[in-house]
């Protein structure tokens, strides 16, 4: 049991880790082999709460963090980059330092705010719904953050990640909200691609920025 | 009996105003809907003045709020103030009959008419807090879209705007008030907020939202702004309805709330009222004095008897806080019998104003003049109106006013100090507002109506048509008449002040000789009867003097000209030059008026020229004010229209991290 | 005669489903028009049909008073709108501004958009609500993208961006009330169940569900649209098809807000919990001071009235905070009678907008005099938004105004101030469209006047007469929001 | 019987004002004309002016309209009604109670309403000047009356006029508020007459002059009335003073000729010291700018409230 709980504090963590290391990373395409870590790491610790658990559909999920976050979307984003010939490093707002900074205090709200709260729940749930949280807005921070679309989506699916964490810490969560979560992830996906090809179809990069110069007196 | 009549008029009414927007198109649509309403109006008098078995007749009807039921009351208070819209309405309908052709465009006016009507008689009927703002918020709106009508003109757009905003923002204090009356519970009926037992803090703050709320209506200052802008702009029938009736209606309402709802006064609660009063007073009829603008005067002369009436309410308070009921029913009834007179001559001078504006197309009175040699008749109605309204014996102005200074001289009587030192004072604005009064309506009928034409619009002015003159003698008539045989009105509105201030003045129909003596004869008294005679013989004792023993020739010939043959007319004297000693006297206290003269040098040929500027203090120094931060605070915020995407989740990241840190926090 | 009762219930799932499916197929846009209508009319059919015969709580759908309400509601404003856009589309097909394509896709989602709604609020699951929510958003995503302009793109694409964290913290939230409730429920979907959750849910770890409710606020919240994650919602209505806003306006906001309602009757439950009042009254006070503002500065009357939208859900969001039978009543009336306003305002906007060839305000003046029956509507639609009697709204901040000042004086002086500012802005705007010169046509319409009829006589009948059926049930469900 | 008897005296009163007015003016204008070291005219004066403009036809210039002609009458009769309910010789006439001290105000207030109109029909800017410098000082002196009636009022319990009297003949302790309310009402009395320093009455210079401005287009009997109205105008407030300040004398209510007559020469006599009185002082002072009369009035006023004041924190303690 000891162990157990260990091992998947360990996964947590290291998925609170890659979030930072997102957070770090200034390169597209650096960015891009990040989140792929992000996707491992998230699929290592619901594989691993699966066998805790004892709960196979759990490996379902596990199976689609891995194909989806950590194969299909990479290489696809990878392929938007290069067809929209996407400048390679990311302007990031306010600099890395203090984004690192404001991310600890993130981290340490969502302790703050998680640990009382669960003290009911088991212990194996408690440090990864803490850290699931502290996921979550991590990538909300980064989609904040930076001033790009294609690391914006980044941002948003470790968001997504840091969901299913939780939802793979919730003892006996039934099956639905893992196909929701990947379904809506999907549905991300696919609706962020049509619009990456409308707005190239119109604007010479994706940089949200110049979406908001298709302001004029409009209001 | 006489309340469900009284509901099936106003339905009436509806029903009316409901035909006149289905079938505008038709011809004859105007002079129906115009006599039905007046018809109608008649027939709700008559509800008003009918015999009440009981002396409170109550009902509810199924509507409104579902649990409540929509709950209507007849009592003597309600029963006055139905009688005195409804005459109003009456006379309005009746001269709308001839005045309505006048409109280009009838269809923006005619479903509104019967409404407006409909609006204000539901507002004296209701029974609770729900029917009676619904009815009075309908009032304001109705009448809006009547201000509205003539909405090329921007200034009339701009007037409807302010009159609308004031009038809700009077809304929102009143529903805050009865919020506050009516509890958690939602006690909204009249009864339960009477029989309720309420904090100590309660009846102050409610006496202050009443007067927001009414005095917004009524055009208390220094919530009277709208006044002057909106009156003017409606049509002339209905103006004379707003100034004269509406007004009345928002002082029903504080009387409701003040004297009614609120339970036993406490003497200080007069002393915002009297304050105000007699500060509306003044500054109203100042205001008046300085206009140009005919309607905009008669409005301005509006505000001066609303702070009059609020005076005398502020007196009637005092008195009944301090327990002294003979008096406070003096007040009160004095209060009351103005706000019957005003609601006459008011009515009857915008009449005249009107009649005015649809001979000439002129409301400027430096461009008028003579009218009385074109429009003689209009003349003759009009002067009896500003006589009346100048409290002039032995009108009825007049009578209102002397009750009013015989309460006043009722007041060393009470115990608090600081009445004693503020009832003088108010004492001495009612004698101002009085004589400046006379002064504002010697100027505005010498100006228009006496003198030479100042225009050829008014050189080629033809008299009105007969029925606005049948409206306005039916109203002078009853002017003539409730100056003449004050104590019979009187009587008819003391039961009112048994019932709200606990008193009642002696029976005026014991006083011998149709006198009136509010307290004993040997203290003051009063016959307007007699002094009507009096004067009569006298005048006509001079008449025949004068022609049976001196000469009874007359010559015509030319004015003195000073030695300056054919002076034009512009060389009366004019609005603005007749102001110019109450300029100069009270200028820089309630209005900076600015004078520029360019006076040429000797034997430069440009002409000389002369302007005035008026600032209004209220104006500049409150509302401007609040526009300005209203303007900054939009344009400020502006900026979050045009954030980034990244700004926007910004904020929801802050909003998420704040509620966060307050939940980690309240744990 | 339950079976009766299932069949309706089922069947509002069903025929938008179907329907939407139908409707992808349909080549002929005039068609596709009359079965959207069709279809719409018989869902609400069985909406009314619910309310006579109730079907027992099943395990993903139940019936209760409270979302019973919103359904009449969401079907009636469904079918008139349906009714609406028909003439609507038509004249953008012939303005050449639609392809036939598109009208194919816009009708498939407008019947997909039927189904999510109704599907969340017939939900009685937690899982299941926070799918069907996800999926209107998605639909009317798309919808508003229809146009392809590029302002169009980029309000979807800020909708979507928003909406989509908003659905991210939605989730979070479920799955934290999906925590607290497991130890006492067990695994599964009883864990996930309305019905069961109510039951036990004074048992549940309040600070769970205090952490719950912060995501659940601010992810529904974001689909009601109050400040500050209000942003999506002006460009949303907007740039997309005028039925679309009057869909967003009538219907989303509402299930959105239905979601937070259920949330909150959780907490209220619980006595250890966050009183969950506080924090919805202070977002509805901040979305009604914020949008009455942002209405001055508008120039865009389609924004305008989408920002009017946001003030009022913050009133009614600040009336269910205030909570208590009154301020309730009031917040479902002032929901009801919002949707029923807004929704004949933007059929008439879109008519106007249509007629003058622009949405600028500066562009569209004296409608009463060159289009008298959509300006007076205009009028009056307002002067019912604004909260002027004898229209339904008054009624209803008449009674949310009185009990907050009687209960909370200091809450209600902001409260009558953002009334007030919000009034004074979209009379001003009022007056410069709908009086003075009038401006010249660009484009002759035929204009469908019957659900703007509709919609505002049924206003003006709830100011005047509510049914006292309607108040009993209102009252009803006051009670069960405590 | 009594009522008879009554309603001779009030006749009387009537006709004894209308008769003695002119002789005031005639009789001030003599002492001041002795004063000045001129003969003067005899006090009979003003009779032979008043007869001769009644002989006189009227012109009447194009322009003016009924009013104008009407005004006279009303300013005339308006007037006499006022004198005729201040008490004079006698108190409790039968008509004293038709009209209180207020109402005489008011009364006077008509009069001068009709006046300015009349000064404004003819449509030449004298009249408007007078009119509108007149109307101008009312509004000033009206509220300084009014505050005056509080004073005696409240001191004497009544506004009635014959009260008051009845109320002062006893005991008229010399009062402060009593004392402020003479000294404002005789600043009144000044300006309300158009005496010196407000007005002057004899003066035709256009720019100083207001009463006269007014009046400037009558003739013929329509003077002739005017000119009595306004002796009568100064009649009565000479007479209200004295009835105030001065009740000794005044025959009681139901008293016999005898007493009747002996209050008729107290009367006179009063009239005749109070002639003087006015004219010593207009001797001795100059007339004062226009745009200085309001201050004068204002002082008036002040010295009104001051007295109401007074008496009503005296009331108190």
């Amino acid at each position: 049991m000891d162990l157990t709980f260990d091992i998947a504090n360990f996964f947590a963590g290291m998925l609170v880790l890659t979030s930072f290391m997102l957070l770090y990373q200034d390169r597209i395409m650096g960015l891009i082999n990040v989140f792929t870590l992000h996707a491992i790491a998230l699929s290592l610790a619901v594989g691993w709460q699966a066998w805790a658990q004892d709960r196979p559909h759990l490996w379902v999920t596990a199976g689609i963090a891995v194909f989806f976050k950590a194969l299909v979307i990479p290489f696809s984003l990878r392929s938007i980059v290069k067809k929209l010939r996407i400048h390679r490093d990311v302007e990031i707002v306010g600099g890395i330092g203090i984004t690192m900074l404001v991310g600890i205090g993130l981290v340490a709200l969502s302790l703050v705010v998680m640990l009382p709260a669960t003290t009911a729940a088991d212990p194996l749930a408690r440090e990864d719904l803490a850290f699931a949280l502290s996921v979550v807005l991590l990538g909300l921070l980064m989609m904040v953050t930076r001033r790009n679309a294609v690391s914006q989506i980044i941002g948003f699916m470790s968001l997504e990640n840091g969901l299913i964490l939780a939802a793979a810490g919730a003892e006996g969560m039934p099956l639905v909200v893992e196909i929701s979560v990947a379904f809506s992830v999907l549905i991300a996906f696919i609706v962020i691609g049509v619009f990456l090809f409308r707005i190239r179809e119109r604007f010479d990069t994706v940089d949200v920025g110049e979406l908001d110069n298709a302001r004029r007196d409009r209001q | 009996m006489p309340l469900t009549m009284a509901l099936i008029g106003v339905a009436m009414l509806l029903a009316v105003a409901v035909r006149a927007a289905l079938r505008s198109s038709s011809e004859t649509i105007v002079r129906e809907t115009y006599g039905a309403s007046a018809a109608i109006c008649a027939f709700l008098f008559l509800c008003a003045v009918a015999p009440r078995g009981a002396d409170v007749v109550t009902t509810a009807l199924p509507l409104g709020l579902p649990w409540m039921g929509a709950h209507f009351k007849l009592d003597v208070l309600s029963a006055f103030f139905l009688a005195v819209v409804d005459l109003g309405g009456a006379a309005a309908g009746f001269y709308a009959i001839g005045y309505g052709a006048h409109e280009k465009d009838p269809g923006r006016i005619l479903p509104f008419f019967p409404a407006f009507l409909a609006g204000m008689n539901l507002v004296v009927l209701a029974d609770d807090a729900y029917v009676f703002l619904v009815s009075w918020e309908f009032m304001s709106l109705t009448s809006w879209a009547m201000v509205m009508s003539h909405h090329h003109e921007a200034e009339n757009r701009r007037a409807a705007f302010i009159y609308l905003v004031m009038a809700s923002f009077g809304t929102l204090a009143l529903l805050m008030c009865f919020g506050l009356l009516a509890g958690s519970e939602g006690g909204y009926q009249f009864s339960q907020m009477r029989s309720a037992a309420h904090a100590a803090w309660v009846p102050g703050l409610a006496l202050a939202l009443a007067l927001l709320g009414a005095g917004s209506k009524a055009g208390l200052a220094p919530l009277h702004i709208w006044l002057p802008l909106a009156h003017p702009a409606a049509p002339s029938h209905v103006s004379g309805l707003m100034s004269g009736v509406m007004t009345k209606v928002a002082i029903y309402g504080f009387v409701r709330i003040v004297f009614d709802l609120l339970g036993p006064p406490a003497y200080w609660w007069s002393l915002p009222l009297l304050t105000l009063g007699a500060t509306t007073a003044v500054l109203g009829i100042l205001f008046a004095n300085i206009e140009t603008d005919l309607k905009k005067l008669l409005a301005y002369s509006t505000i001066e008897n609303i702070g009059i009436i609020f005076v005398a309410l502020g007196l009637a308070l005092a008195f009944k806080s301090q327990n002294d009921g003979v008096a406070a029913a003096l007040a009160f009834t004095a209060a009351l019998y103005h706000v019957f007179n005003h609601s006459l001559f008011k009515t009857l001078l915008f009449f005249g104003a009107g009649a005015v504006l649809g001979a000439t197309g002129e409301r400027d009175i430096e461009k008028l003049g003579g009218l009385v040699h074109t429009m003689p008749r209009t003349a003759v109605l009009f002067l009896g109106g500003a006589m009346a309204l100048s409290a002039l014996p032995p009108l009825n102005g007049f009578v209102s006013e002397w009750m009013m200074f015989q309460a006043v001289l009722l007041s060393p009587s009470l115990a608090p100090w600081s009445l004693k030192l503020l009832i003088p004072a108010v004492g001495v604005a009612l004698a101002l507002a009085a004589a400046l009064c006379a002064g504002c309506f010697v100027r505005a009928y010498g100006v228009a109506f006496l003198g030479r034409a100042r225009s050829p619009a008014a050189l080629a002015a033809k008299e009105t048509d007969a029925y606005s003159l049948g409206a306005m003698w039916w109203l002078l008539g009853l002017c003539v008449l409730a100056g003449v045989f004050p104590g019979f009105f009187i009587d008819t509105i003391s039961p009112a002040a048994r019932a709200f201030v606990g008193g009642q003045m002696a029976t005026q129909g014991s006083v011998p000789w149709l006198s009136i003596a509010p307290i004993a004869e040997s203290r003051s008294s009063y016959n307007g009867l007699v002094v009507l005679i009096f004067m009569a013989a006298s005048t006509w004792a001079a008449i025949w003097i004068a022609h049976r023993f001196g000469s009874a020739g007359v010559r015509r010939g030319p004015a003195w000209d000073c030695g300056f043959p054919d002076s034009s007319p512009a060389s009366q004297y004019g609005g603005s030059s007749f102001a110019q000693p109450v300029r100069r006297v009270f200028s820089d206290t309630v209005f900076v008026a600015r004078e520029h003269l360019d006076m040429p040098l000797t034997g430069e040929t440009r002409p000389a020229r002369f302007g005035v500027e008026i600032e209004d203090r209220v104006v500049t120094r409150i509302y401007d004010p609040i526009e300005k931060s209203v303007v900054w605070l939009a344009a400020t915020l502006d900026k979050f229209h045009l954030l980034s995407i990244q700004g926007y989740l910004s904020l929801v990241f802050g909003a998420l991290v704040a509620l966060l840190l307050g939940v980690a926090i309240w744990h | 005669m339950t079976y009766l009762a299932l069949a309706a219930a089922y069947a509002l799932l069903a025929l938008p489903f179907g329907a939407a499916i139908a409707l992808a197929f349909v080549e002929d846009h005039r068609q596709a028009a009359h079965v959207n209508v069709a279809v719409a009319a018989a869902v609400f059919a069985c909406a009314v049909l619910l309310l006579f015969v109730r079907p027992p709580a099943g395990d993903f759908v139940f019936v209760d008073d409270l979302n019973n309400v919103f359904i009449v509601l969401s079907t009636f404003i469904g079918a008139t709108t349906a009714g609406y856009s028909a003439s609507y589309i038509q004249h953008e097909i012939d303005a050449g501004k639609l392809k036939s394509g598109y009208i194919r896709f816009y009708h498939a989602m407008y019947q997909a958009l039927m189904f999510s709604m109704n599907l969340g609020l017939l939900a009685n699951n937690i899982g299941l609500m926070w799918v069907a929510v996800e999926l209107a958003t998605l639909t009317t995503v798309l919808m508003v993208g229809i146009y392809r302009t590029p302002e169009a793109l980029e309000a979807a694409w800020k909708y979507f961006i928003l909406g989509s964290v908003g659905i991210a913290l939605a989730l979070f939230g479920t799955i934290l009330v999906y925590m607290s409730a497991q130890p006492l429920l067990g695994d599964g979907y009883e864990a996930m169940k309305w019905t069961s959750l109510m039951a036990r849910a004074a048992e549940f770890s309040p600070h769970l569900l205090n952490v719950a409710f912060v995501f659940l606020m601010l992810g529904f919240g974001t689909k009601v649209g109050l400040v500050p994650m209000h942003a999506w919602l002006p460009d949303a209505h907007a740039e997309g098809p005028t039925p679309i806003s009057a869909v967003l306006s009538g219907l989303l906001l509402n299930v959105a807000l239905y979601a937070v309602l259920r949330y909150k009757m959780l907490l209220s439950v619980n006595p250890a919990a966050i009183a969950p009042g506080p924090m919805m009254v202070t977002l509805g006070l901040a979305s009604l001071l914020f949008a009455g503002l942002m209405l001055y500065g508008r120039k865009d009357v389609k924004r305008l009235f989408a920002y009017s939208s946001i003030e009022h859900m913050g009133i009614i969001t600040f009336a269910f905070g205030m909570g208590g039978p009154l301020a309730n009543f009031a917040g479902l009336l002032h929901m009801a009678m919002h949707s029923l306003t807004k929704s004949a305002i933007f059929f008439a906007v879109g008519h106007i907008t249509q007629a003058k060839g622009t949405q600028r305000i500066e562009d569209i003046r004296g409608l009463t005099q060159s289009h008298p029956m959509l300006g007076w509507s205009l009028v009056v639609g307002v002067a019912a938004i604004a909260g002027l009697p004898p229209l339904g709204v008054f009624t209803s901040e008449f009674l949310v105004v009185t009990s907050t000042f009687a209960r909370q004086p200091l809450l209600a002086i902001p409260l009558a101030l953002g009334l007030l500012i919000a009034f004074g802005a979209l009379l001003l705007r009022l007056t410069s469209l709908a009086f003075g010169e009038a401006t010249e046509d660009k484009g002759e319409i035929e204009a469908s006047y019957a659900p703007i009829v509709i919609h505002l006589a049924l206003v003006l009948l709830a100011g005047l007469w509510l049914p006292p059926q309607l108040a009993a049930w209102f009252q009803n469900v006051a009670k069960l929001l405590g | 019987m009594a009522l008879i008897y009554g309603l001779a005296a009030q006749g009387f009163q009537m006709l004894l004002v209308l008769a003695l007015a002119p002789m005031l003016i005639g009789f001030t204008r003599k002492i001041k004309a002795r004063l000045t070291r001129r003969r003067g005219a005899s006090p009979l004066q003003p009779y032979r002016d008043i007869i001769r403009l009644f002989r006189k036809d009227v012109v009447v210039a194009e322009n003016a309209s009924w009013v104008f002609r009407f005004a006279p009458y009303v300013i005339f009769a308006t007037t006499w009604v006022a004198a005729a309910l201040v008490p004079t010789f006698a108190t409790g006439l039968p008509f004293s109670w038709a009209a209180d001290l207020i109402a005489i105000v008011a009364l006077l207030g008509s009069a001068r309403f009709f006046l300015a109109l009349a000064g404004m029909d003819i449509g030449t800017s004298f009249g408007g000047i007078g009119s509108s410098r007149e109307m101008m000082f009312a509004a000033l002196a009206e509220p300084a009356t009014i505050m005056i009636v509080f004073v005696v009022s409240l001191t004497a319990g009544t506004t009635q006029l014959s009260e008051i009297v009845a109320h002062f003949v006893p005991h008229l302790e010399l009062r402060v508020s009593i004392g402020l309310a003479l000294v404002a009402l005789l600043i009144v009395a000044i300006a309300e007459n158009g005496r010196v320093p407000v007005d002057n009455p004899a003066t035709h210079l256009e720019l100083t002059m207001v009463h006269e401005a007014m009046i400037l287009e009558y003739s013929g009997r329509h003077l002739a009335l005017i000119e009595w109205a306004s002796a009568l105008k100064l009649l009565l407030y000479v007479s209200l003073i004295i009835c105030i300040f001065a009740p000794w004398g005044v025959a009681a209510p139901g008293s016999d000729a005898i007493g009747m007559l002996r209050g008729v020469g107290v009367f006179v006599a009063k009239l005749l010291v109070a002639g003087a009185c006015l004219a010593i002082f207009e001797t001795s002072t100059a007339k004062m700018r226009v745009f200085r009369v309001p201050d004068f009035l204002g002082a008036a006023l002040m010295l009104g409230l001051l007295g109401t004041l007074l008496v009503f924190v005296s009331r108190s303690l």
